[in-house]
């Protein structure tokens, strides 16, 4: 969590989006993350899934477990509120949060040690609930700053620096979370941003639970062969299945190599998705296709990446709650208390 | 010492085979004769077939407590016929179901049996299981009715309100209350020489559990989120609120709740919940019991040390562990008070009936947001859970819910810096900012360390002056929370400190003691941390009692460390028995210790 | 008061740079020198590129509590540099990096600036990065064995050790040990005033740090178990056990191990797994730091409730919450002594260096098998991820295991009867049996209501008979736990009380207490609960003083709750800075007491 | 947990098994729960396969968390030790005490409460690490014990006793297990012993991790129109899709309609399990194909049962660990003590 002013140097791109803020403005304070941690790339990524989005600071809000990934909540939007709650708890506090103050923007940063071991429980019931936030998960296989131990997503056969193999089956968080019912499922990779800020963006604009599993290599414990969440392991077997490509309503913004075989998704806030599903093999609309198509890989050794399953029609948890669309913090104290006379009335009924 | 509206009685029957309502019905009924009546229900912890008690005492001068004498009792359960024979006092009486002969073994000649036919009548007067079943408790009702003298008018109004809608169901429950009724009157001679006569002694009274007035509290007091897991004793709470809010808070043309419940996952989440969403600005809350506690203990340190409000029902159970979870005990105090590692410590309410569990429920979200802190309301299963005789909740609709220091734009930008833990006043107490409300109001919360401007540090100074500053926000809570209710008598030679639920067997113990000579000043303490008052009754008393529900004596503990009186200047009185406090017990406690024999 | 054998220097760098081995090796040499020697580390919570410190203090008089004065400083890392240089006594002296200039707002005129080239040496000596960066460290290292007369023969040798079997590392490292020393030679008049010369103070001393020594406990005390989850400082614990099993616990030819070790998958778990392996019979135990003791308090209720052995090591850190996680503290206290929800009270032990960590392990182990209770070893981060040099461990081939009562086939078949909680002989505690001892042994372990018997019960007196076992019980483990280390000296007018790792600062500022009048006694308390000598010491002595790492005086709270010795006849010194405590802060601490100024 | 001694009467059935003893022999104190609970169906279903299977009662040890479920391990196998633990963590209890102890054979019945809820975590964890034991989940979509709030298993649509609907979706806890890398998943209502008892059996004599799923209406506050895990319910729904068989070396038992279409399956003990395919429609052998098969069911609306999923080849948590054949508890103390020769040499690598 560790977060150190910024040195005054201007930033390359003085270019203003749409609320005529720089990227400069999404940043956080300073990195005290390693030298290449794949992390700051999420973070980087972020920013600039943020900056293009011309989302407002002052609506985000950052929520964070405890790890070096979640450490990350302070190293981007430094005008936004953070929380950085304890180990794999964040997502009950994102919970809470979202339901009194359902106005903000929820942006979740975990690891997978804090998302798979001591926070699956969390994570799978922040599925069911559909809580209307973005998680990235930001997944290196290890515990980081607990020196490299083995997290639950280390793949079999996977060493860790010490040279122990692991010997348990691996949690695929995406495989968990298209069986739990999320509406927003994709993987991406630290070192891919054309892939992952669209994506990014799409989790943001998803009215739900969007989960974004990405492979973010821990340089000091995790990034060395054997490793199969390796940069190296990751460009050599990463099989990217769709290419997301976020187009919001006041400007279109395409990747320079978008093309052919679009689907293109309805997003419930009126922006739009264009899918492209790089070998065709499955329909991203279609759960179960999704998995066998996710599962598929995974026996073949190879990483489904990209936008993987989207279901715009889900229910959030302020659908099932029936919440007022006003945020609850914001109803003012006189809609809350029913007054002197409905008591003195409800006091007959306990007589 | 029984005698006309002096007396109580005692129902043993079978859990899941509706009693409950019956019984129900007998404490009403006596309450709208204006006679001071007081319910405890002594259930297990499942769900249909075992033993269950319900204890009813009637006492004009308006005694609450646990009555420690039974002048009749009502043995419907084979099971347990044996304990329930025996609970009665010399003299007293026995209503048997005569239908079986009662196994000679158990009788006593020093109480009289009387015996009704309650399944015979039931089985010659309906027809299906279902009715033989329910309405035999309809019938014992009516037999008491006679035996009591109960207004009978009153208990067949209450079933016509209850049953109004289902005539068949009416019909069935009067005809069963006057089957118990007539055979009582047909062969005993009724009424018995204790029994009911009217009073005016209720007029102001309500009979209300602490669950409900808790979340009456709540919703009052502008609570928005609500999350919890399922505990007994503590789950009425929740439903309370939730029903309440159903009533309250419901847009009737749009169907749009202004509240949000969330049943949680487990104690963890419902925790992490009610802590986001009083970071967030909403007054949120949860109810646990023990158990809750112990899971919630990390989330509570961390809201401690992030100044986080939030307020915490604990609904205390016989513990340790699952421990018995339909009985009732104080045994959770210095888990509440320190809860979680390192160095912490949290104020805590203790209510002593259903009528201050909505006052200090509404004081609760007060002191939550103006202290920043979670803050613990301390009931018991007793007050969750039983129907009290309280007087009737009022409310004062100038009622303002104090939000604390948060910084509204104005006052933001007023600011040259915002520092979201600096202690401007010296009350240790930080001003804070809610999110959304802009760059300049931005901060980021952790639960590692952090200095004043909430940004990370590993310095010593820095992280010192913000445990200071915790230390020092927590001391001044001490005169904020709820103060000690102090009784004293003149010529008072001993002083009675008691907590929560005991309130009622302590204050008519000490009415007994003064009968045997014991004149006691009585301090019911109200709030943690101590203030003055607590200090002052404590120094003033030579010979001091505390009297508490728990085996380890922790409220004396919790005195001895905050105000450093001597442990052993404090002589401990303790019940941890799991059933609600008896005045008795209190007596003999008291008199065992000052005469060296028991009362 | 800096001279021959008798100072203090600090190396400031950045964290992932590999100056963790240079510091060792300097500190190893001046041990193998036989020179007294103590390092401290501290270290930032993140895994590369922050500023770090080590600390290493000579004493010939063998103190090893942390330096108050620091007699030199290398000072190599310019974000640190203003602090560094700050911290060096008048009179002292700074190592820097003359590569670039230092600003010259840092300078000092009452300290000696000594410039050292070490950037440029490297970059001419070495082509490869890794090499500059991490061979820097054997530079300095060189420096610092010219300015302090070390021998030289020593580092080289252990580097022989080291690499031997790298030839080309060996090389280079040796050189960059000779450019370091060479230009100080030739620079600067060595030795300084202060420095190194030949003892024989070590020889029957090791350094090692307390999370290892309490590993080598658990593997002597034939743990079998090991449930964890990883976090600092606790980490180190778990890892040196699996480090040891692999040595001596594996078959050379199957590779079988005798031995599990589990990483669950958070601290619930760990305990969990821990508690399940206890009641099968199995030597169990997890280490965890203050966050984990949040975490496990349900289990830890479960397990006292049902008599269930387990060992928990609390490696603590600076709390609340996440806290500090890599600075030290002594907080945890109340959090373990009535750990859960109800009635809970828990043995434990506090090592106060490494050779006790060994010691206390083992006992432990038995402690918990004997009392059938959980039992809790509380380091802290100092002892346990420090070096400290304690005296070898050793160990009696004729200890045997104290499994406690546990019934065998024949002692079962001699029984009329089992009954799991009955207790036989007055001591509290109840024969148990493993499961699979067949049907006569089977009982069903339940966190709910329980009697004698092991049976469900909600009746009072079958569960009250239950608690009263465990309480009783718990009284007679104050003179089975590890009894305190008392010093006494003629004519003491005060009594100095601690615990744990203060124990080392708290008997040198005896001795300067000494120095300026003050002659006190000290005892070291080593286990709760507290026997009769810890209550003779605190009754035997007018003014006592209780110095402890926290905000809260927890273990004054705990005397005063446990003894009933007033609170207020202990004054408390309190340290909570997350640094290992220095005999200065101690004496400042008695002495601003005593006369109202600081010495 | 409630254990009242039971009314010394004859049991009908004085067969002996292997051991020479009877089915009372199996059984436990008198149940305390609701007359008619599912969960009572379960517990004589328990006592058959473990009396039908000459499992040495003193063998055996009982595991539960907290619910009326969990209590049901005091209602068989008295002669058995029995641990009820805390709520939704007895799968790390088991744990710990199947690393102390793997010569005993564990039997663990939890709650969907106890499971899905509070328990998901340490449930997913013990089906990744495969812990050796049979794993009864009693699912009736509520918390009984806690009067009938719905559980996370509870249908969307489906109304608990006060008639509000449940909006959030089930998690199912077969897919879960599959996604997780369980090596046997089975599914089966309370209501068909003659479908339980084998699979029960095939559960205990399955090396690893087993589980069963068992719809167990609760007649107070789930049995009645509404609820998907009504007896009517599942009657109408439940499409048995794999009879299974079991198979015990000494003597064959085979259910009265046993025939075709039989696929035998080697089990580890030596013994095996005769799987039939219903309609034929997957090969329980095949997770993806499993998956695939109780995922379509599901949202036919149906319930697949019988034993849905199985592999034998699984590694369990003692493999991964690779302990020695010994229970830990009955390796002698020397064995473990390395002695003071080895600390003094240890020792010298400390200076
Ligand atoms: C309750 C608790 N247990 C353990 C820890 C120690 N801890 C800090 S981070 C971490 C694991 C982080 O792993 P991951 O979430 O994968 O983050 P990464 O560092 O790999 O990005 C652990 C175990 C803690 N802070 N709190
Ligand atoms: C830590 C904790 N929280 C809550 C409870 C209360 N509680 C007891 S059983 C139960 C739920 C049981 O549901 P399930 O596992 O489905 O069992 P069922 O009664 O339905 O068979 C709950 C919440 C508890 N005992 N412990
Ligand atoms: S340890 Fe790994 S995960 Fe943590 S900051 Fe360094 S590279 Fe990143
Ligand atoms: S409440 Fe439901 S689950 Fe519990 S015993 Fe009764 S029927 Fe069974
Ligand atoms: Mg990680
Ligand atoms: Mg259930």
């Amino acid at each position: 969590m560790t977060s150190i002013a910024k040195p005054p140097v201007a930033h390359p791109s003085a270019r203003r989006n749409g609320l005529g803020l720089t990227v400069r403005d999404y940043e956080g304070g300073m990195s005290t993350l390693c030298a290449g941690c794949g992390h700051d790339s999420v973070t980087a990524a972020i920013v600039q899934a943020t900056w293009e989005l011309d989302l407002p600071p002052h609506r985000a809000a950052k929520m964070s477990g405890i790890g070096c990934s979640s450490k990350t909540t302070a190293y981007f939007m430094k005008q936004s509120h953070g929380f950085n709650s304890v180990h794999g708890r964040m997502p009950s506090v994102t919970t809470g949060a979202s339901a009194a103050n359902r106005g903000l923007i929820y942006i979740g940063v975990s690891g997978d040690g804090d998302s798979l071991s001591i926070g699956l429980g969390q994570l799978s019931h922040a599925i069911r609930r559909n809580v209307n936030m973005l998680y990235v998960l930001e997944n290196n296989g290890v515990y980081g700053l607990t020196k490299g131990q083995f997290s639950a997503s280390a793949d079999i056969g996977s060493t860790s620096k010490q040279g122990v193999a692991n010997e348990q089956p691996p949690i695929d968080p995406v495989l968990l979370a298209l069986t739990l019912g999320a509406t927003f499922v994709a993987r991406s990779f630290s070192g891919d941003k054309q892939q992952l800020v669209p994506i990014l963006k799409a989790g943001l604009a998803h009215r739900g639970f969007a989960i974004v599993d990405v492979i973010s290599p821990c340089v000091s414990f995790n990034d060395h062969e054997g490793s199969t969440k390796s940069y190296a392991h990751t460009r050599a077997h990463g099989a990217e299945e769709v290419h997301t490509d976020f187009v919001p309503l006041r400007r279109e913004i395409t990747l320079p190599d978008a093309a052919a075989d679009v689907s293109v998704v309805q997003m419930h806030d009126g922006s739009s998705v264009r899918l492209r599903s790089g070998r065709g093999e499955h329909d991203p609309t279609d759960r179960a296709a999704a998995y066998a198509h996710v599962a598929g890989c995974n026996a073949r050794g190879e990483i489904a990446t990209g936008l993987l399953f989207l279901d715009e029609s889900g229910r959030e948890m302020h659908d099932h709650l029936h919440t007022v669309p006003t945020p609850l913090v914001d109803v003012p104290y006189a809609q809350l208390c029913p007054g002197s006379a409905a008591l003195d009335a409800l006091m007959t009924e306990f007589r | 010492m029984s005698g006309i509206n002096d007396f109580a009685f005692k129902m043993g029957t079978v859990n899941g085979t509706g009693s409950a309502s019956a019984n129900g019905l007998l404490m009403q009924s006596i309450f709208r004769m204006g006679i001071p009546v007081t319910g405890k229900n002594v259930f297990p912890s499942n769900i249909q077939g075992l033993p269950t008690w319900y204890e009813i005492r009637v006492s004009a001068e308006g005694y609450t407590a646990r009555p420690t004498e039974i002048d009749l009792v009502v043995a419907l359960n084979p099971a347990s016929y044996a304990k329930d024979i025996a609970t009665v006092r010399p003299g007293g009486i026995v209503v048997h179901d005569s239908s079986f002969p009662l196994d000679p073994a158990l009788s006593r000649d020093d109480v009289t049996f009387l015996g009704v036919p309650f399944g015979a009548m039931c089985n010659q007067a309906f027809t299906r299981d279902r009715d033989r079943t329910l309405l035999r408790n309809s019938v014992y009702a009516g037999t008491l009715g006679a035996l009591l003298a109960l207004d009978m008018a009153i208990p067949e109004q209450m079933l016509a309100e209850r049953f109004g809608k289902k005539p068949a169901v009416l019909k069935a429950n009067l005809t069963a209350l006057k089957l118990g009724y007539d055979y009582a009157k047909a062969h005993f001679d009724c009424p018995l020489p204790f029994h009911l006569e009217r009073m005016d002694a209720t007029r102001d009274s309500i009979l209300i559990d602490g669950n409900s007035a808790a979340a009456l509290g709540a919703l009052y007091a502008g609570a928005t989120v609500g999350a919890w897991y399922p505990i007994t004793p503590a789950t009425g709470l929740m439903e309370a609120f939730k029903a309440f809010c159903e009533r309250y808070r419901v847009d009737p043309d749009t169907g749009h709740r202004r509240y949000a419940i969330l049943q949680a996952e487990d104690e963890l989440a419902a925790a992490g919940i009610a802590i986001g969403a009083g970071w967030a600005g909403a007054r949120a809350f949860t109810n646990t019991s023990g158990p809750g506690i112990s899971l919630m203990q990390e989330f509570i340190g961390l809201a401690y040390y992030t100044d986080i409000p939030c307020v915490f029902f604990d609904v205390q159970r016989c513990g340790p562990a699952t421990g018995m979870p339909t009985r009732t005990q104080q045994a959770d105090l210095l888990s509440l008070a320190y809860a979680s590692h390192g160095d912490t410590k949290h104020p805590i309410l203790f209510p002593a009936n259903p009528h201050e569990c909505f006052d200090m429920s509404v004081q609760a979200f007060d002191l939550a947001e103006r202290f920043q802190t979670p803050v613990f309301v301390a009931l018991d299963l007793d007050i969750g859970m039983n129907d009290w005789m309280v007087p009737r909740l009022a409310w004062d609709d100038a009622f303002r819910p104090d939000r604390g220091k948060v910084l509204d734009a104005d006052a933001l930008a007023a600011l040259p810096r915002f520092s979201r833990y600096r202690d401007v006043d010296g009350d240790g107490i930080a001003a804070r900012t809610l999110p959304g409300s802009g760059a300049k109001g931005a901060y980021f919360v952790r639960g590692s360390g952090h200095d004043q401007h909430a940004a990370y540090t590993e310095d010593s100074a820095a992280y010192q002056e913000v445990m200071d500053r915790l230390a020092r926000k927590f001391a001044h809570a001490a005169e904020a929370v709820p103060q000690p209710v102090i009784r004293l008598q003149p010529g008072a030679d001993v002083g009675l400190v008691t907590l929560g639920g005991c309130d009622a067997a302590v204050r008519e113990a000490a009415d007994r003691l003064r009968d045997v000579g014991v004149v006691a000043d009585v301090m019911r303490i109200r709030g943690f941390p101590f203030g003055a008052a607590v200090r002052d009754f404590l120094e003033r008393h030579e010979k001091l009692f505390v009297i508490e529900q728990n085996r380890d004596a922790q409220l004396r503990s919790l005195l001895t460390i905050e105000l450093g009186v001597p442990r052993d200047s404090m002589i401990p009185v303790l019940d941890y028995a799991g059933l609600p406090l008896s005045a008795t017990a209190v007596v003999q406690g008291v008199t065992r210790h000052l005469t060296g024999v028991p009362a």
